[in-house]
């Protein structure tokens, strides 16, 4: 029993309440929401040391012991992605406070950005099926909320196809559970895990598993990515930021869960057609970004991207390559984040997207361009930054797995990737500047803190893993070895 | 057993009659010309079939349970109350609607004074 | 009955794919109520139907229906409903400000 | 005997449901679809009860009230809607 | 068109709406034993004011309740969060319910248990909800 | 962390000086000053290695970096390596002093250029020192980004950041293929140091040997501008010329060389090595000749000629390599030489080249273009460029007495040993190489003629506008003075350089050969073939270079639209269009097409692991009983469902949905569900009144005014998701292994003094899924809210406003 690892998930829904009922005090709000996030990542980073000297955390909520009640579970995979989602939210939340405007503030903005990191961190946390279900729509709902805040034209129109998309893979979702359900009669993952490995995964589990596979992939954008451009070039910079950086991810994790804990019996078939669908999403959102020329749309299709290569490592289903995905998954949380807010930030000084109208920002904003450079150079892995060590070992991955055409299609989207987002680079910034001093629309005052943060988060990464690849090892240990896990969560056998 | 049989024959016997008013509202739906003939079926005899079977049901557990539902009675007076009023509201706005009598139909008494209504200026 | 229940459900999910398929958003609205129903009752049959009473233990039965899916079910239930109502609400808000329920017309290429 | 009794009622009130049906989908107007819908709410009330009796539960007696509750409230709801096309007013329009 | 008047259908309602809050608040406190609970309380609370608003007009119902729902609800998921932290001060986990028997000088022995507070917060919560979004449609024009 | 990682590292700590350098001292003193010194140190430190490494001994210092995972910056300092840094550190000290005086302090940005070129210069020592290949990719990278930043220095111009893009996607693409080609190789030999590997003896029987072999190369190739891959080099040329003389003749591009030559140990002796490395070597040494010859352009000249020098190097590497398949022995020696020659023309060509690319540097900057056509008769004008031209230039053609001509000769003898071969089918194909050879040296004398003579000689018709054309300064004239000394000194004591530099070098390239190599260079062996060849190229050489106007048309005859360069261009611009014209195909836009998609999706990958995996199991047994009245009920919902679905009136789907609901919750009832239906009752009508609400303002149903396929699919669709969820329903349903763990929850009121299971479940077992819950729920409300009071109140603002 740990009773702070339920403080991550409730402490901003407490300050989200609040806040609610304090809804006209804007400064308050926003001092409100840095408290808690800056609280929740102290917890955060917390609970991973903690995690780190003794094991897995558990919570038995309400007392009732797995499987009965629900259990919050923190094994070192989700210590280490919700310190991450504490980080990028805190620098998003940095960002908001310059960009979002007060209409939306006066709204419920702060509000459901904490509820949304609640989703996002329940998500990673809960150790029971269909809790997953509900943080993941807790996540869903803000995010729905949050996309349609604002109530612009274009807004609405991508928040109706984000929306029922969702809406049905809700209903996929429980229709899964409902036959896992019926075939197992349990709902925590380590039972889940247990039953399953003493029945085996036999035909019928399998197609159950798939089913898992096609409702996580619509949430990760694993092929299935269709509402995602749309969704996330509608809404307002901070936003998108933290859509990219965190929803995918939820999804993403979703699946590295289910199977690398309950349907990990049969790799050649779910892994492989994770690997299938990996190389597919790749190909397709590589193709994507180098198809436009609008900013958006390229960062837009970059995530796709990236979702198909930590997924690639996934699928190669080797100790390398998983420790590259999770590399490459906080890498890519920061990333993301970043190039969105970049991207965002440019098309806030310049009121367009339309890389053609583009030309010499670097004249006028120096750290703004050579921050976008190092986190494109980070965005297609050039080493020593961030994303270097992920492309390296989900690439060894997939070649040990003997899946030589996924890691070569890995390598050659990154490419692809580099080409896109250098094409950003190169017209945004360089050239002539069209914009003289005095037509600027905007500043960067107050904007580049946050992006700062993220930037030299990612140079750090990239430079100093070996800081936290005990962290990353431990979580990948417990991902190949499912029962200490179980062992944790039902307490078969304590650890010592 | 065989003393129980009185305690439960009766309300079953209720129960049996508001079932046989309930099919024959529902005929009644089902073969009755215009939603106003209707309602007479719909409202009238369903609501005594209803009744009929509550109140069965209601002397069911009383006799045979020795349980007095406050629920049950609650419902029963609630159903009682608002049925007719709802089958009212209903009727009206079917009227005010415009939906069309039957033909077979031989008087329309408030026709002159929607129609006095409708020419009205707002 | 629960193979009668689940040939429900396969009808149900049908006629709601068919409805979410077609371009009017209030029909698109009633594919995913009727979906949800679909999905609602499939739930509760996966777990197990008619096996005891309700789970009620004032009321001495000998054994209870699965009540785990019922508690399941309700949540599923309620948070349907919450995404339902901001659906409904979305559509209706988008009719007015963007002037049409036809979803093929809200492609939103042209503006970009 | 009492038992296929009871049976048997359900299966009349099954009949009635079904008749019901038939007009809620026949129409042909708004109305009396919902006047098929209010018979519904109540034949479902009957149905309730009934099944109540049939296996001897007391647990469902909350569901006989709130079916009626809410049977009325959305007859309310639509006669309301048919009536003025608007089923919460406001004094003072804008 | 003129006005119809709603006569019948007010008095009805007037009654209704007792029944309705009664029942409602019935199914809420005895959800722990029978069927309802905090959610399906709260939701018959709510349509009970949805009878009203139905029978009456906007404007005469928010005069006579004047609250901001969307605050209600706040403070619903706050109650509901809050009872579950308070477990943490018997260093128990979180949402750890408690209840035991007292004897009550009027209705005898009485069982309480923090989960009737958590199903507190719950139906506030879908209270607040139900009527802001009621209330949001009704009010928009 | 030792001296050796603080060299590597002094040029990037000091880049992070340059800028506040730049900001405070710009004004008094030119930046490149503060710099000149860390090439100068490392210069100098690296000259003292020179006895220790070549009396045969190594270096190694280690760095933890990722010591995890074995990614660990070790050092290691051999022949080979020394070499190479020695040219990195002394060609970047020349460069820099040259671009003090190139480089105008007053208007460009010294600070980014300097940064760059100090990142280069670390990223290259760093690469030619490392040990573990990961960080060699690292830093292989890192001079593939800082040679971008180098040539679109000037940003504003459109041509230098295209050849920055060009040049930055082929040798990044170069090197993903080559980490692709180093995980292999490290899969291989489970290793990550190159000691180790060359070390390691049986990694050719590994199947992965050969595709590891190939990507390496492609990696190499592109780096070093091989034929391909070559296009980027003249599209480099954008950059300021001391980056063209550093970067892209003297050091980056002989990365490649570097890589190739470090690994000839490992895949040394392979015939697909060897075709691949001296195949493409002699093809690249032709074309950039062949092309050389037609630019009109200095540096376009000097890029092509670049690539063809570095053709031929690569070319002495594949044949030598070729001693390896020999082992130990005097065999091996005659063509162990081939790699002496590499090595030691890689020597040549970086002091040649460099004084060259500073010549036609200073040129440009005194006459304001490097146009051939409008160049002439400078000789007079620029005594000392002339004369460091004709050094350099005859350097590049292999004339005597220049270091140029030793390396020639040693080409064409391995050119010759190589014909005469018997391994790898070369007595079929080996004849080519001396041809190969011969013509291309041909075409190398003819374009090193044309730099030089058509530059200076023939009339001074050159006129300036702005002003008088003189000779440039002396400290700009310093650089390539220094180098032509050296390419003089080269050829006089060749013998000194070997001793200290090359024999080192080529010990560390073949190290099983190692110890009992003794090659003397001289000048003079006779006349021996390769010397006649020598003269044939002279003598054929200045018959060409005189006819030229002759023969200089057929190059027009070669379409424009067959170039690589054309291929490249059009390749991008197709790679786009299909992009995009693929993407809007699938990417409609249009919800109901995504719909599409996904739901199909479902139904085949479901249905086929159904039916692949035979997960079909249909079993009654465990079923309930089915009663009448429930058949009846479930027909009542059918008809429902199926009203909605062809109503035509919304009220009518309205109430069908609500008749749906009612059922449903009938149902419950009839399940024993009572806190269920409880619920759907109460949401259903909530709902209900909610649509009610919302269809005061949304428009009536229409009629599906849609085509006969479009329903086609959509019947054909929804039908497979009923059948899919169906069967698996049944199979799920057929398959239940085990006992549900809710008889646990049949003791709460013991556990938790709830008599309503349900309930209890929902505030007390899992109460955190209704906190969560209700949290939606919040959510859900002030969404509502949101989405119709935030546009109304901004409406009322804007109308306030007014």
């Amino acid at each position: 029993m740990n009773n702070i690892v339920i403080f991550p998930i409730i402490i901003p829904v407490i300050f989200g309440m609040i806040m609610i009922i304090f809804r006209k005090r804007l400064k308050l709000q926003r001092y409100l929401s840095l408290i808690s996030m800056a609280a929740v990542g102290i917890v955060t980073v917390y609970l991973m040391l903690q995690v780190k000297s003794e094991g897995i955390q558990t919570l038995h909520l309400g007392g009732w012991v797995a499987p009965f009640g629900v259990t919050m579970v923190v094994d070192m995979l989700a210590a280490l992605l919700i310190t991450t989602t504490s980080i990028v939210a805190f620098c998003c939340l940095l960002y908001a406070f310059r960009t979002i405007g007060t209409e939306r503030e006066n709204f419920y903005f702060y509000p459901l950005f904490l509820f949304l990191i609640t989703g996002v961190i329940g998500s990673f946390m809960t150790g029971d099926v269909f809790n997953l279900f509900v943080c993941f729509e807790v996540m869903l709902v803000a995010s729905y909320v949050l996309i349609s805040l604002g109530g612009t034209k274009i807004q609405l129109r991508e928040s109706i196809k984000y929306i029922l998309i969702n809406i049905l893979s809700s209903f996929l979702f429980l229709v899964a559970i409902a036959f896992l359900y019926a075939m197992t009669g349990t709902l925590n993952f380590a039972h889940l895990s247990l039953r399953v490995a003493e029945v085996g995964q036999d035909g019928l589990m399998t197609t159950v598993a798939i089913l898992f596979l096609i409702v996580f992939s619509l949430k990760a954008g694993l092929f299935l990515f269709f509402w995602l451009p749309g969704a996330y070039s509608a809404p307002p910079t901070a936003i998108s930021a933290i859509f990219a950086a965190l929803l995918t991810k939820v999804g993403i994790y979703a699946i590295v869960r289910m199977f690398t804990l309950v349907f990990y019996h049969e790799p050649e078939v779910t892994h492989l057609f994770i690997g299938i669908l990996a190389a597919i999403t790749m190909v397709l959102g590589a193709v994507g970004a180098v198809a436009f020329w609008d900013i958006k749309r390229i960062l837009t299709y970059n995530v796709i991207v990236g979702v198909g290569f930590i997924l690639a490592g996934v699928a190669s289903f080797t100790t390398v390559g998983m420790t590259g995905a999770l590399y490459y998954l906080i890498h890519d949380m920061i990333v993301k984040a970043l190039i969105f807010l970049l991207g965002g930030t440019v098309i806030y000084l310049t009121g367009t997207s339309n890389l053609r109208d583009l030309s010499g920002l670097i004249r006028l904003h120096p750290q703004l361009g050579w921050m976008f450079f190092i986190a494109a150079l980070s965005l297609s892995g050039i080493p020593p930054l961030s994303g270097f060590l992920g492309k390296l070992f989900i690439s060894e991955g997939t070649f040990e797995a003997g899946y030589f055409w996924l890691g070569a299609i890995g390598l050659f989207t990154s490419l692809m990737v580099l080409y896109s987002i250098m094409k950003v680079f190169m017209n945004a910034f360089w050239g002539y500047t069209v914009i003289k001093e005095e037509e600027e629309q905007g500043t960067t005052a107050g904007l580049l803190l946050p992006i700062g943060i993220l930037t030299a988060l990612t140079i750090a990464l990239g430079i100093g893993t070996q800081a936290i690849h005990e962290y990353v090892d431990l979580a990948v240990e417990v991902l190949m070895n499912p029962s200490f896990y179980i062992e944790a969560v039902l307490g078969l056998n304590p650890k010592p | 057993m065989s003393a129980s049989i009185p305690n439960e024959v009766v309300p079953v016997l209720l129960i049996l009659i508001g079932t046989i008013f309930s099919f024959l509202s529902a005929i009644g739906l089902m073969r009755l010309p215009d939603v106003y003939t209707r309602s007479h079926a719909a409202s009238k005899s369903t609501t005594i079939g209803v009744l009929f079977i509550l109140v069965g049901t209601f002397f069911f557990f009383l006799l045979e349970e020795h349980y007095f539902s406050i629920r049950l009675f609650l419902g029963i007076f609630f159903v009682f109350l608002t049925a007719p009023v709802a089958s009212h509201v209903l009727i009206r706005s079917a009227y005010r609607s415009k939906a069309p009598l039957a033909k077979e139909s031989v008087q329309d008494d408030l026709k002159e004074v929607l129609d006095r209504e409708d020419n009205e200026p707002v | 009955m629960e193979t009668l229940m689940c040939l429900l459900v396969g009808v149900l999910f049908s006629i709601g794919t068919y409805l979410i398929l077609t371009k009017s958003l209030l029909r698109i609205i009633l594919g995913t109520s009727i979906i949800g129903h679909g999905v609602n009752l499939l739930i509760i049959t996966m777990g197990g139907l008619k096996k005891g009473g309700p789970p009620l233990l004032g009321l001495k039965n000998l054994t209870y229906t699965d009540s785990l899916p019922q508690a399941l079910l309700l949540t599923a239930i309620v948070i349907n409903f919450a995404t339902t109502a901001l659906f409904l609400v979305l559509s209706y808000r988008a009719y007015i400000v963007l002037g049409t329920d036809d979803t093929e017309q809200l492609r939103g290429k042209e503006d970009e | 005997m009492i038992k296929g009794m009871l049976i048997g009622s359900l299966i009349f009130l099954t009949l009635s449901i079904l008749a019901i049906m038939y007009r809620l989908v026949k129409g042909p107007t708004a109305s009396d679809r919902v006047q098929a819908l209010d018979a519904l709410g109540i034949n479902i009330i009957s149905g309730v009860a009934i099944f109540s009796v049939l296996i001897r539960s007391t647990g469902f007696f909350e569901v006989i009230l709130l079916i009626g509750i809410l049977s009325f409230i959305g007859t309310i709801a639509f006669a309301r809607y048919l009536e003025r096309g608007v089923v919460i007013e406001r004094k003072h329009p804008k | 068109m003129k006005e119809p008047n709603d006569i019948i259908i007010r008095s009805v309602a007037k009654v209704a709406v007792v029944i309705i809050f009664t029942f409602a608040i019935n199914l809420f406190i005895s959800g722990h034993h029978y069927p309802g609970g905090g959610f399906i309380g709260g939701l018959a609370f709510a349509s009970a004011v949805i009878l009203l608003f139905l029978t009456f007009d906007i404007e005469t119902v928010r005069k006579n309740i004047p609250l901001d729902f969307k605050m209600v609800a706040a403070i619903g998921v706050l109650i509901a969060v809050l009872t579950g932290l308070g477990s943490l001060l018997f260093d128990v986990p979180f949402l750890s319910q408690a209840f035991g028997y007292f004897y009550l000088p009027i209705f005898g022995k009485t069982e309480l248990a923090t989960a009737v507070l958590f199903d507190i917060g719950v139906a506030l919560a879908v209270i607040g909800t139900a009527l802001t979004i009621i209330m949001s449609i009704g009010d928009d024009r | 962390m030792s001296w050796l990682h603080l060299l590597i590292l002094a040029p990037f700590i000091f880049a992070i000086f340059v800028p506040f350098l730049y900001k405070k001292m710009n004004q008094r003193i030119h930046t490149g000053w503060f710099v000149l010194l860390i090439p100068l140190i490392l210069f100098f430190y690296l000259f003292t290695f020179i006895p220790e490494i070549s009396s045969g001994n190594t270096r190694t210092a280690t760095l933890p970096w990722l010591p995890a995972y074995d990614i660990n910056f070790t050092i290691y300092v051999d022949g080979l390596s020394l070499l190479f840094a020695l040219i990195i550190a002394g060609i970047g000290a020349l460069v820099v002093l040259y671009s003090i005086y190139y480089m105008s302090k007053h208007r460009e940005a010294l600070h980014n250029f300097y940064v760059y070129l100090l990142m280069f210069m670390g990223a290259m020592l760093g690469l030619v020192f490392s040990d573990n290949i990961f960080v060699l990719y690292v830093f292989w990278e890192l001079t593939s980004v800082s040679s971008f930043l180098l040539i679109a220095y000037w940003y504003q111009r459109e041509k230098s950041r295209y050849g920055a893009q060009k040049s930055m996607l082929i040798t990044i693409f170069g090197g993903l293929s080559m980490l692709a080609g180093f995980i292999m190789l490290s899969m291989i030999a489970d290793t990550y140091s190159i000691r180790t590997l060359i070390s390691s003896e049986t990694l050719n029987t590994n199947t992965l040997f050969i595709p590891a072999m190939i990507l390496i190369l492609i990696g190499a190739f592109t780096k070093s501008a091989q034929f391909p891959f070559s296009i980027w080099l003249p599209d480099a040329m954008e950059a300021p010329t001391p980056i063209s003389a550093y970067l892209h003749s003297a050091t980056m591009v002989k990365a490649g060389i570097y890589l190739v030559a470090r690994l000839t140990p490992v895949f040394g002796g392979e015939a697909v090595w060897f075709w691949l490395v001296s195949g493409i070597g002699l093809i690249t040494l032709l074309y950039g000749s062949i092309n050389a010859v037609r630019q009109t352009d200095l540096k376009a000249l000097l890029a092509y000629s670049t690539i063809s020098q570095l053709g031929l190097i690569m070319s002495l590497l594949g044949m030598g390599s070729g001693a390896l398949y020999f082992g130990y022995g005097d065999e091996s020696f005659v063509y162990a030489v081939a790699i002496f020659a590499a090595i030691f023309h890689l020597l040549n060509h970086a002091t040649f080249k460099g004084s060259l690319f500073m010549v036609v540097g200073i040129i440009d900057h005194e006459t304001g273009t490097r146009d051939i056509r409008k160049l002439g008769g400078l000789m007079h004008l620029m005594p000392i460029s002339f004369t460091l031209t004709v050094i350099g230039g005859f350097a590049m053609a292999g004339l005597p007495p220049f270091n140029g001509f030793l390396s020639k000769e040693m080409f064409f003898t391995a050119v010759l040993n190589t014909a005469e071969k018997s391994i790898f089918n070369l007595d079929t194909l080996g004849f080519l190489f001396p041809i190969i050879a011969w013509v291309a040296s041909v075409f190398t004398f003819i374009y090193s003629m044309i730099l030089v003579f058509k530059t200076f000689r023939r009339k001074p018709t050159f006129v300036r506008v702005d002003k008088q054309v003189h000779e440039a300064p002396i400290g700009m004239l310093l650089s390539p003075m220094i180098l032509g000394t050296l390419v003089v000194a080269l050829f006089f004591f060749p013998n000194v350089a070997s001793k200290y530099l090359l024999t080192p070098a080529w010990e560390s390239v073949l190290p099983t050969l190692a110890g009992d190599l003794s090659i003397k260079i001289s000048p003079w062996h006779g006349f021996n073939t390769e010397l006649m060849m020598t003269m044939g190229v002279v003598v054929f050489g200045t018959i060409m270079y005189r006819f030229l106007k002759k023969w200089y048309g057929l190059y027009d005859y070669y379409p424009d639209s067959l170039t690589i360069n054309h291929f490249y261009n059009l390749g991008l611009q197709s790679l786009e269009a299909i992009s995009e014209k693929t993407t809007n195909r699938y990417m409609t836009g249009f919800i109901r097409d995504y719909l599409v998609y996904i739901f199909a999706f479902i139904i085949v990958v479901v249905g086929g692991a159904l039916w692949k995996f035979g997960g079909v199991v249909i079993n009654h047994s465990t079923d309930a009983h089915v009663n009448v009245y429930e058949a009846g009920i479930i027909v009542a919902m059918v008809i429902s469902a199926v009203t909605v679905l062809f109503s035509k009136s919304r009220m009518t789907s309205v109430i069908a949905v609500g008749a749906l609901g009612f059922l449903v919750s009938f149902l419950f009832v009839l399940f024993r569900a009572p806190d269920l239906a409880l619920t759907q009752l109460v949401v259903e009508t909530v709902t209900t009144v909610l649509f009610l609400l919302c269809f005061y303002h949304l428009p009536e149903l229409r009629k599906e005014m849609s085509r006969i396929p479009f329903k086609v699919t959509n019947a054909l669709i929804s039908i497979g998701v009923g059948v899919i969820v169906t069967i698996v329903a049944l199979s799920a349903n057929g398959t239940r292994l085990f006992d549900s763990i809710s008889t646990y929850y049949e003791n709460s009121y013991k556990l938790a003094g709830a008599k309503n299971i349900v309930n209890a479940i929902l505030v007390d077992f899992r109460g955190v899924d209704t906190m969560l819950e209700i949290l939606v729920l919040t959510m859900a409300g002030l969404g509502v809210y949101t989405l119709i009071k935030l546009k109304s109140e901004g409406r009322d603002k804007d109308e306030g406003a007014e």
